[in-house]
């Protein structure tokens, strides 16, 4: 039994006013322990739906399809019970917004502490718990601030504490969905050390989801790329960053404005990014894309491997180096 | 907080020297004297002038109202022409019969009402759901005065199981309460529906999930009192619209409380009284308003109370 | 509830009054002594507010019946409407009927074992005036001096024979109570039949014997009159043996009363009569011809039968049977072509709406088919239902042109009624004629009660012709109470004695 | 499903509007020997197919009749009370300031009693007519105008698009009009016709207790309150008509969920 | 002309009094969100204001267009001191425009594109072109990357780059003097935040444009602007040229923000 989570071909559909739209559609990629992988998209890429798929969490009338292998059993097929227990202890969440995302009639110690409450540990050791949980999200005098409320934290207070709750049920995969987009830049800097250092220091696999390729590249080791509910490229992320093989994945290096230097920003990405509702027909990416010819139309490319570790789901990937 | 109530209060203050100033706008212009009724159809004009200079009725309006207002300052609301006794005491006495119809409504509408909207926000747009809401429609729909007579036909006349009018037992007290409950009841389990429905879409919620909670645990553990505080906050703000309610009732059920004393002394002109009960009824509901703020800071530990306007 | 205020209208002795009310007491023989036994409950219409019959409220209904359970007055009208002695065993005017001397019963005491002086007397009555209460006004100037322990003298400030019936409604009070006392009113020491156990105004009034009762204290232990505003309440409670006594029941709740086994049930005539006068200054029903016509286009008989089969009957004088000072009058036989051909012949103006007004909803059934049979000749008809206050100044202001009401005559003395209303100084119905005038004033004044009849006959001939109003109805009070009562007398007024009933059995 | 209020308040607005053709009624007339009959009796002048009250008088176009009052008077309420309302909370929720404070202190007073208090106070205190009982219901009914649009403005105000106006220098009313009246329409639409609902309820509730409207129109209220004393013996003169007016507010209240579903319950609350 | 279009003195801004009486004013805490701040803009110069969140930069923005009233300080634009909106001249009132963060609500949704032009035009009839409006129109919407048909659109229809194409169409349509950027590529996605950088850096070319550009991305920020203001809690702490600020900050503040921001070619 490892403690890979693999997708394999998973679908998302989401009842919609016309119908039902599949907002993830054919996703496969694998989180190796002790890894982190970056999901990377822009709005309507299904980014967060893949994460929510994972942990199990999808909106109520939500149809999954595909398969997602965890130590030896397809989630999407478990019991609920079953499906329960690795809700928390085995997969944690973190999620993009902390003040929201924490409940704010509740202390932080009692939120941080609950699933170890369920689980049956008396007070005190609950408490022990809490306190050492909230020393290694790096909250400072963490007893202190056991009673605390979430609205008497700072920004990155509460994600820190966010992450103590995620890590109270000793997950092996932590989800984090845009962890540090509602924190300033000083803040976020720290907040990713911190995730870092974590999955480091504790052996975690994490999925790191974000809009962010600097992010991204910051932290993961492994990049998957979505595009309009698919993926569009994945692989090591020094390699998927440096030599992207495919031209969405290199028009999204190239929008990043670096700091210390004026890039031309001569040739944006023309268009606005496919959604799930209104994905064009072949590749979804056909409309915006340099290097669109005929085939792209009609025919949905494969995602084919184009070196050990690195596929890329474009007819035409070999190209991009010269072309774009 | 201390600073907050006392500035609260002094607001309330203002608001009710309005209220007051209105309740005696409107009966000292409507037509029809004390004098004339208190002496009936046989009185000659000598006499009439005479107990309308007693009553102090002949002085213009403006000197009358700032009499008024010094006896209400000093929480002298005058003497019934009618009954011969202080207003207010008189306004007091009535009030424990309409409390009790009232906080026994209370009672009823908060019990039933949460556990209806409870079970109807915890799943949007199921069975449960539309059987909730469907029923809450139809519940503040009926016409109070009408559902009590229905009650009354049925219950006293037909079943002949409760008494159909008066007080004194609690077997009179069971149809009205019930009949100002039900349309709260529905108020209520909206609000709570509505309430709940938004609390479970709110991020925290998934975060609950995400701990492995069964939707029992989050339901209970992290929606519901999250969710209640709006509700509490509200039914402190509809004991307004309960007392109002509570008129109609009390009229139906021949309830000795503070509606059918109102009703009473409004066609009786019965200045005093009508000005005291308004008064008081004025004060309750701020009293309640200024309560429900109160219990929302409390409730919700994000509220500092001078946040709340 | 919605139901208008009263009027607390004793002032000038007249009670408007919804289907139970104000009246006088019947006078009972406190037969054989001992206590009494066995509780009874009355369901009573109206409020008590307060125990002073001095006070504010001192003609309201409540007030009355309770006054009556606790105080003595110097005489009180029999249920037939003659006048016998409480306090007075003996009363007689002079010859100007100015000056009224009353012979007062020995060893009367009060509840407290106090005897009953004159003084007590004469400082209820200078209490009374000085109070201006509702009551005060039909003594306007007089005076009342205590002549010994055993004798008053009452001085009139002209002649007035009606001070018998006047003094109906006036109750003594030892002479230590101030003008304003709501401490001694709380719990009042009196000398009629019962005392105050508990009172909570305008709730419950209980009362128990008095052991010092000169008739003889009241044979039932206790009587609670709760105060039941809703009809339906008060019919349920007896029905179900909750309360004991119940009156002012409408026809049509009546017949179930009467299928009750457990019930009996007796309407008594009453002093009240159905009232609706013309406005006789307003220019379209200035001509008498006109208002005879107009009283003869409504169909009385049927309205009367239909909404009121037992509670009325076709009234015969302006004044009911049970008045001092009536004379049954020739019947207005029902015919509205000859009452149309009438006001064609008097120039009616069938075009222009007369207005009719009435202060209380009990009335509207009544008053709506008035104006539906008034429609049927094509008189046109805006029927006003008005609060009390509006009602009573637009009376007095004779803002109307038909005006509906229920007199009642607590005095039961013609002189209330038309001696006070129907004088030209009285600007009451815009109706003025000397001849009238000195009928009334003559009646008013004389001490022999049989020329004072024969005078308001002849006075009521006048009214009745000329149709100053029409007098559709004499007004019957219905009773019902449960069989285990006996002894048990219904009130013409609707203020029923109880010192007289007891509990079958106990 | 969705269409169901619909179809009922156009009944009830074609009963309103034709049924006094074709049933003719007038509450002067009264049938004294026809008096309360039960549903489906032949009385004198046809047959009553709901019984007939107290004076023998049709219950059926008491209902009818009814309709026609509770509606005009509805309408006629909600109109001025959403006209009040409207302009008062969207000048004070856009301007701010003293205008803003007054409008609150005063709300603030008004709704210091229950609404149905102040309207028996000024409707018991008047000379009764249909205009007195508008002007009653009025008195309250703008409030929820006034509140929801006043936050709709004051929201509104914050909006970019907003900003984006008053920075292109254009003039205060035509922003008021362009930018943020259109936005009150739905909510208020959907608030009308819940006030509709309560407007109809509470002139009912006045005419139940007798206050406020003349004795010749013909309300349900009255009709109710009239055959209360003969609940045992004539149940259909109370049931019928709170039946149907009943039935008319369920469907508002449907209609006005629907209405409010649609335009957001945030604005409404 | 004087030598700078915009200057900014003394700039004091705080929040918390709002108007009212007297007694209700002393009970609500003051909030100082810029305290003291002077800046300058010179003609065809665009400056980029940065900061974390709560730094006051968009407060700055703000009472630069009117928005809000400073308690002190001055405003001036061409020598000419500037009031609050519509209290300033039109010629000054359309001097100076705004580009707000926000693409969906800068855009009354039930409003056409041609009919949020259209008001623009009318507001200020001198700005409205001669001729044929609906070509101008057309033209203005080509100017900003937009297809001819987008004018028959309600702006609920637009999508995020659209949306935002059209806010700076409406503030061209004026002839503004200067464009207040507020985080005005912040909310899109990074590939059409690329599109209207670019955009912003060619019609301010195009059209002789100043700029005040706010942002919280340094990057973004280094992209258009040439010179750079970056501020804290309320406090200009730093200005220079664009490239000396990002590349050699020399407060610490600045170092520490530069610091922490990620580039994408920092390998780890």
């Amino acid at each position: 039994m490892s403690d890979m989570l693999e997708l394999v071909g998973l679908v998302v559909d989401l009842p919609g006013p016309g119908g039902a739209v599949r907002v993830v559609d054919g996703v496969s990629f694998d989180i190796p322990p002790a890894t982190t992988v970056g999901l990377i998209g822009e709005s309507g890429s299904g980014k967060t739906m893949t994460a929510n798929a994972i942990i199990g969490l999808l909106p109520d009338g939500a149809t999954t399809g595909g398969a997602l292998c965890w130590r030896g059993d397809d989630l999407l097929r478990v019991d609920r019970r079953r499906r329960r227990r690795v809700r928390g202890r085995e997969i944690a969440m973190i999620f993009q917004d902390p003040l929201a995302a924490l409940n704010p009639t509740q202390t932080i110690a009692r939120q941080v502490g609950e699933i170890l409450r369920r689980d049956g540990l008396d007070r005190d050791e609950v408490r022990r718990r809490v306190v050492d949980l909230l020393d290694r999200a790096g909250i400072p005098e963490p007893a202190r601030r056991l009673n605390n409320y979430p609205h008497e934290f700072s920004g990155g207070m509460r994600q820190r504490a966010m992450i103590a709750l995620a890590l109270a049920g000793n997950p092996a995969l932590l989800l984090a969905d845009e962890p540090t987009t509602a924190l300033d830049v000083t803040v976020q800097a720290r907040i990713l050390r911190l995730l870092r250092t974590i999955q480091e220091s504790e052996g975690l696999a994490m999925l790191l989801v974000s809009h962010d390729l600097r992010v991204v590249a910051h932290v993961a080791h492994q990049v998957v790329v979505m595009y309009a509910g698919r993926v569009a490229e994945r692989g090591p992320t020094a390699t998927v960053l440096r030599r992207p093989a495919h031209p969405y994945t290199r028009a999204l290096v190239d929008s990043v404005p670096a700091i210390r230097t004026r890039t031309a920003l001569a040739h944006p990405l023309p268009g606005t990014p496919a959604t799930p509702a209104n994905r064009p027909a072949g590749c979804a990416f056909h409309p915006r894309c340099p290097l669109a010819r005929e085939r792209c139309r009609t025919e949905q490319p494969a995602v084919r491997s184009v070196a050990p570790d690195h596929w890329t789901a474009c007819h035409f990937a070999e190209e991009i180096a010269d072309r774009v | 907080m201390i600073r907050v109530i006392v500035k609260r209060l002094l607001v309330g203050v203002l608001v009710m020297w309005g209220a007051a100033s209105l309740i005696f706008l409107i009966v000292r212009v409507a037509p029809g004297d004390p004098a004339t009724i208190l002496l009936g159809p046989d009185a000659d004009p000598a006499q009439i002038a005479e107990l309308t200079t007693r009553l102090g009725l002949d002085q213009p309006k403006l000197t009358q109202y700032v009499h008024f207002l010094a006896d209400v300052a000093r929480f002298d609301f005058g003497e019934s022409y009618r009954l011969g006794r202080p207003a207010m005491s008189e306004v007091l006495t009535r009030l424990p019969a309409t409390a009790e119809l009232m906080l026994t409504s209370t009672a009823i509408a908060v019990v039933f009402g949460v556990t209806l909207g409870l079970l109807a926000g915890a799943r949007p747009g199921r069975m449960v759901d539309r059987v909730v809401s469907a029923s809450t429609i139809a519940l503040q729909s009926f016409p109070t005065f009408w559902v009590g007579i229905m009650l009354i036909l049925v219950f006293a006349l037909w079943l002949g199981v409760l008494p159909s009018a008066d007080a004194g037992t609690p077997a009179h007290l069971v149809l009205p309460a019930v009949t100002l409950a039900l349309p709260f009841t529905a108020t209520v389990a909206r609000l709570t529906r509505t309430s709940v429905a938004e609390t479970m879409r709110e991020p925290y919620i998934q975060t609950a999930r995400s701990k492995g909670l069964t939707e029992p645990q989050v339901l209970l553990g992290h929606a519901l009192r999250n969710s209640l505080i709006p509700v509490v906050t509200i039914v402190g703000l509809h004991m307004g619209g309960l007392m109002g309610g509570a008129v109609i009732v009390e009229n139906v059920f021949a309830w000795p409380g503070l509606g059918s004393l109102i009703v009473d002394a409004v066609a009786g002109r019965d200045y005093e009284v009508v000005q005291a009960a308004t008064f008081l009824i004025a004060g309750i509901v701020m009293l309640f308003n200024l309560v429900a703020d109160l219990l929302y800071s409390r409730l919700d530990p994000r509220i500092k109370l001078d946040t709340v306007s | 509830m919605f139901r208008a205020l009263r009027s607390r209208a004793l002032t000038a002795m007249i009670i408007l009054a919804p289907a139970a009310l104000a009246g006088c007491t019947d006078a009972s023989t406190g037969s054989g002594s001992g206590s009494g036994s066995g509780e009874i409950t009355v369901a009573g219409t109206y409020p008590i507010e307060s125990l002073d019959p001095h006070g504010p409220q001192g003609g309201g209904t409540g007030t009355q019946l309770a006054a009556r359970e606790l105080f003595s007055r110097l005489v009180r009208p029999k249920a037939d409407g003659t006048l016998e002695g409480d306090l007075a065993t003996a009363w007689k005017p002079d010859a100007t009927a100015t000056q009224w001397t009353f012979t007062l019963r020995e060893g009367v005491k009060f509840s407290d074992g106090k005897a009953v002086t004159g003084a007590d007397v004469a400082a209820s009555f200078k209490r009374l005036i000085d109070n201006k209460g509702t009551n005060a006004a039909n003594f306007p100037g007089y005076t009342m001096t205590a002549t010994s322990d055993s004798e008053v003298v009452l001085k009139a400030t002209k002649p007035d024979a009606a001070v018998p019936g006047k003094l109906a409604t006036f109750y003594v009070v030892p002479a230590s109570v101030a003008t304003t006392d709501a401490a001694f009113f709380q719990k009042p020491v009196g000398s009629g039949p019962f005392t105050v156990e508990k009172f909570t105004p305008s709730q419950t009034l209980t009362l128990v014997p008095n052991k010092n009762y000169y008739a003889g204290a009241p044979k039932v232990t206790r009587v609670t009159i709760r105060k039941m505003p809703e009809l339906a309440a008060r019919l349920t409670a007896l029905r179900t043996g909750e309360a004991d006594v119940v009156w002012g029941i409408p026809d049509d709740q009546l017949g179930q009363m009467q299928s009750d086994s457990k019930l009996t049930v007796e309407t008594v005539p009453s002093t009240a009569v159905f009232t609706m006068w013309f406005n006789s200054s307003t220019p379209a029903l200035r001509e008498a011809a006109v208002r005879r016509a107009l009283w003869q286009a409504v169909d009385f008989q049927t309205i009367v039968k239909q909404l009121y089969p037992q509670t009325g009957g076709l009234a015969d004088a302006p004044v009911s049977p049970i008045t001092l000072g009536y004379v049954a009058q020739q019947p207005v036989t029902y015919d509205p072509n000859a009452a149309k051909a009438a006001l064609t012949a008097a120039g009616f103006d069938f075009s222009k709406k007369l207005r009719l007004q009435f202060a209380n909803a009990e009335f509207r059934q009544f008053n709506q088919a008035v104006v539906s049979d008034l429609a049927k000749i094509g008189v046109q008809v805006d029927l006003l239902e008005k609060e009390q206050a509006v009602f009573t100044k637009d009376l007095l202001a004779l803002n109307w042109d038909i005006n509906f009401q229920q007199l009642s005559n607590p005095t039961f003395d013609a002189a209330n009624t038309l001696g006070r209303l129907y004088p030209c100084a009285a600007k009451r119905n815009g109706y003025c004629n000397p001849q009238l005038d000195q009928l009334l004033s003559a009646a008013g004044s004389s001490p022999d009660q049989a020329e004072r009849v024969k005078l308001y006959g002849q006075a009521s001939q006048i009214i009745w012709q000329d149709a100053v109003g029409m007098f559709p109805m004499a007004v019957k009070y219905a009773y019902a109470w449960n069989k285990r009562l006996e002894g048990f007398t219904p009130d013409p007024n609707g203020l029923p004695d109880f010192s007289t009933a007891q509990v079958r059995g106990s | 499903m969705r269409r169901i209020p619909y179809l009922v308040l156009a009944l009830y607005a074609l009963v309103g509007g034709l049924g006094p053709l074709l049933i003719e009624y007038d509450p002067v007339p009264t049938s004294l020997p026809d008096r309360l009959r039960p549903p489906g009796s032949d009385v004198s002048y046809g047959t009553a197919w709901l019984g007939t009250d107290a004076l023998g008088r049709d219950v059926l176009a008491q209902v009818v009749y009814g309709a026609r009052t509770s509606v005009i008077i509805g309408i006629c309420t909600v109109a001025l009370a959403c006209l009040i309302g409207v302009a008062v909370g969207t000048a004070a929720g856009y301007f701010r300031g003293w205008l803003d404070t007054v409008l609150a202190r005063g709300i603030d007073i008004l709704l210091a009693f229950p609404a149905i208090l102040l309207t028996i106070v000024i409707a018991g205190a008047f000379e009764r007519s249909v205009l007195l009982v508008v002007t009653a219901l009025s008195a309250t009914a703008w409030i929820s105008f006034a509140r929801v649009t006043r936050g709709i403005a004051l929201s509104l105000r914050e909006r970019p698009w907003v900003d984006a106006a008053r920075v292109l220098g254009v003039p205060r009313p035509a922003i008021l009009v362009r930018h943020i009246l259109p936005f009150t329409i739905g909510p208020v639409v959907a608030l009308a016709t819940l006030e509709f609902a309560l407007v109809v309820l509470a002139e009912a509730g006045l005419s139940f207790l007798g206050i406020g409207l003349p004795n010749s129109a013909v309300s349900w209220g009255q009709t109710i309150a009239n055959g209360k004393q003969y609940l045992e013996t004539a149940w259909w003169i109370s049931a019928l008509p709170g039946i149907a007016l009943s039935v008319l507010i369920v469907n508002i209240g449907i209609l006005g969920d629907q209405l409010t579903a649609r335009y957001g319950r945030g604005h409404l609350r | 002309m004087s030598e700078t279009l915009l200057k900014v003195r003394d700039l004091r801004v705080s929040f918390g009094r709002r108007p009212g009486p007297p007694w209700r004013r002393a009970t609500t805490r003051e909030f100082v969100a810029v305290d003291g701040v002077s800046l300058d803009v010179g003609p065809d110069e665009t400056v980029g204001l940065v900061g974390e969140s709560g730094s006051g930069k968009t407060t700055v923005a703000r009472a630069v267009v009117g928005l809000v009233r400073p308690d002190s300080g001055t405003v001036t634009v061409d020598g000419h001191r500037l009031g609050p909106v519509g209290q300033r001249p039109a010629a000054l009132q359309r001097a100076v425009q705004m580009v707000f963060q926000d693409p969906r609500s800068s855009l009354n949704p039930r409003m056409t594109v041609a009919a949020i032009v259209g008001e623009a035009w009318r507001t200020h009839p001198v700005s409205a072109p001669a001729g044929d409006r609906t070509a101008a129109l057309h033209r203005l919407l080509d100017d900003v990357g937009l297809d001819a048909s987008v004018a028959r659109q309600h702006a609920g229809e637009l999508s995020g780059g659209q949306c935002q194409r059209v806010s700076i169409a409406r503030a061209l349509a004026v002839k503004p003097r200067l464009l207040v950027c507020d985080e005005a590529v912040s909310a899109l996605d990074v590939s059409v935040q690329a599109q209207i950088l670019r955009l912003l850096v060619d019609l301010r070319a195009s059209h002789r444009l100043s700029m005040l550009f706010i942002s919280h991305d340094l990057g973004v920020v280094h992209q258009i602007a040439d010179r750079i203001a970056v501020m804290r809690s309320g406090v200009l702490v730093e200005q220079g040229p664009a490239g000396e600020v990002l590349v050699a900050p020399r407060h610490e503040y600045t170092q520490a923000l530069v610091g922490a921001a990620l580039e994408l070619n920092t390998e780890s």
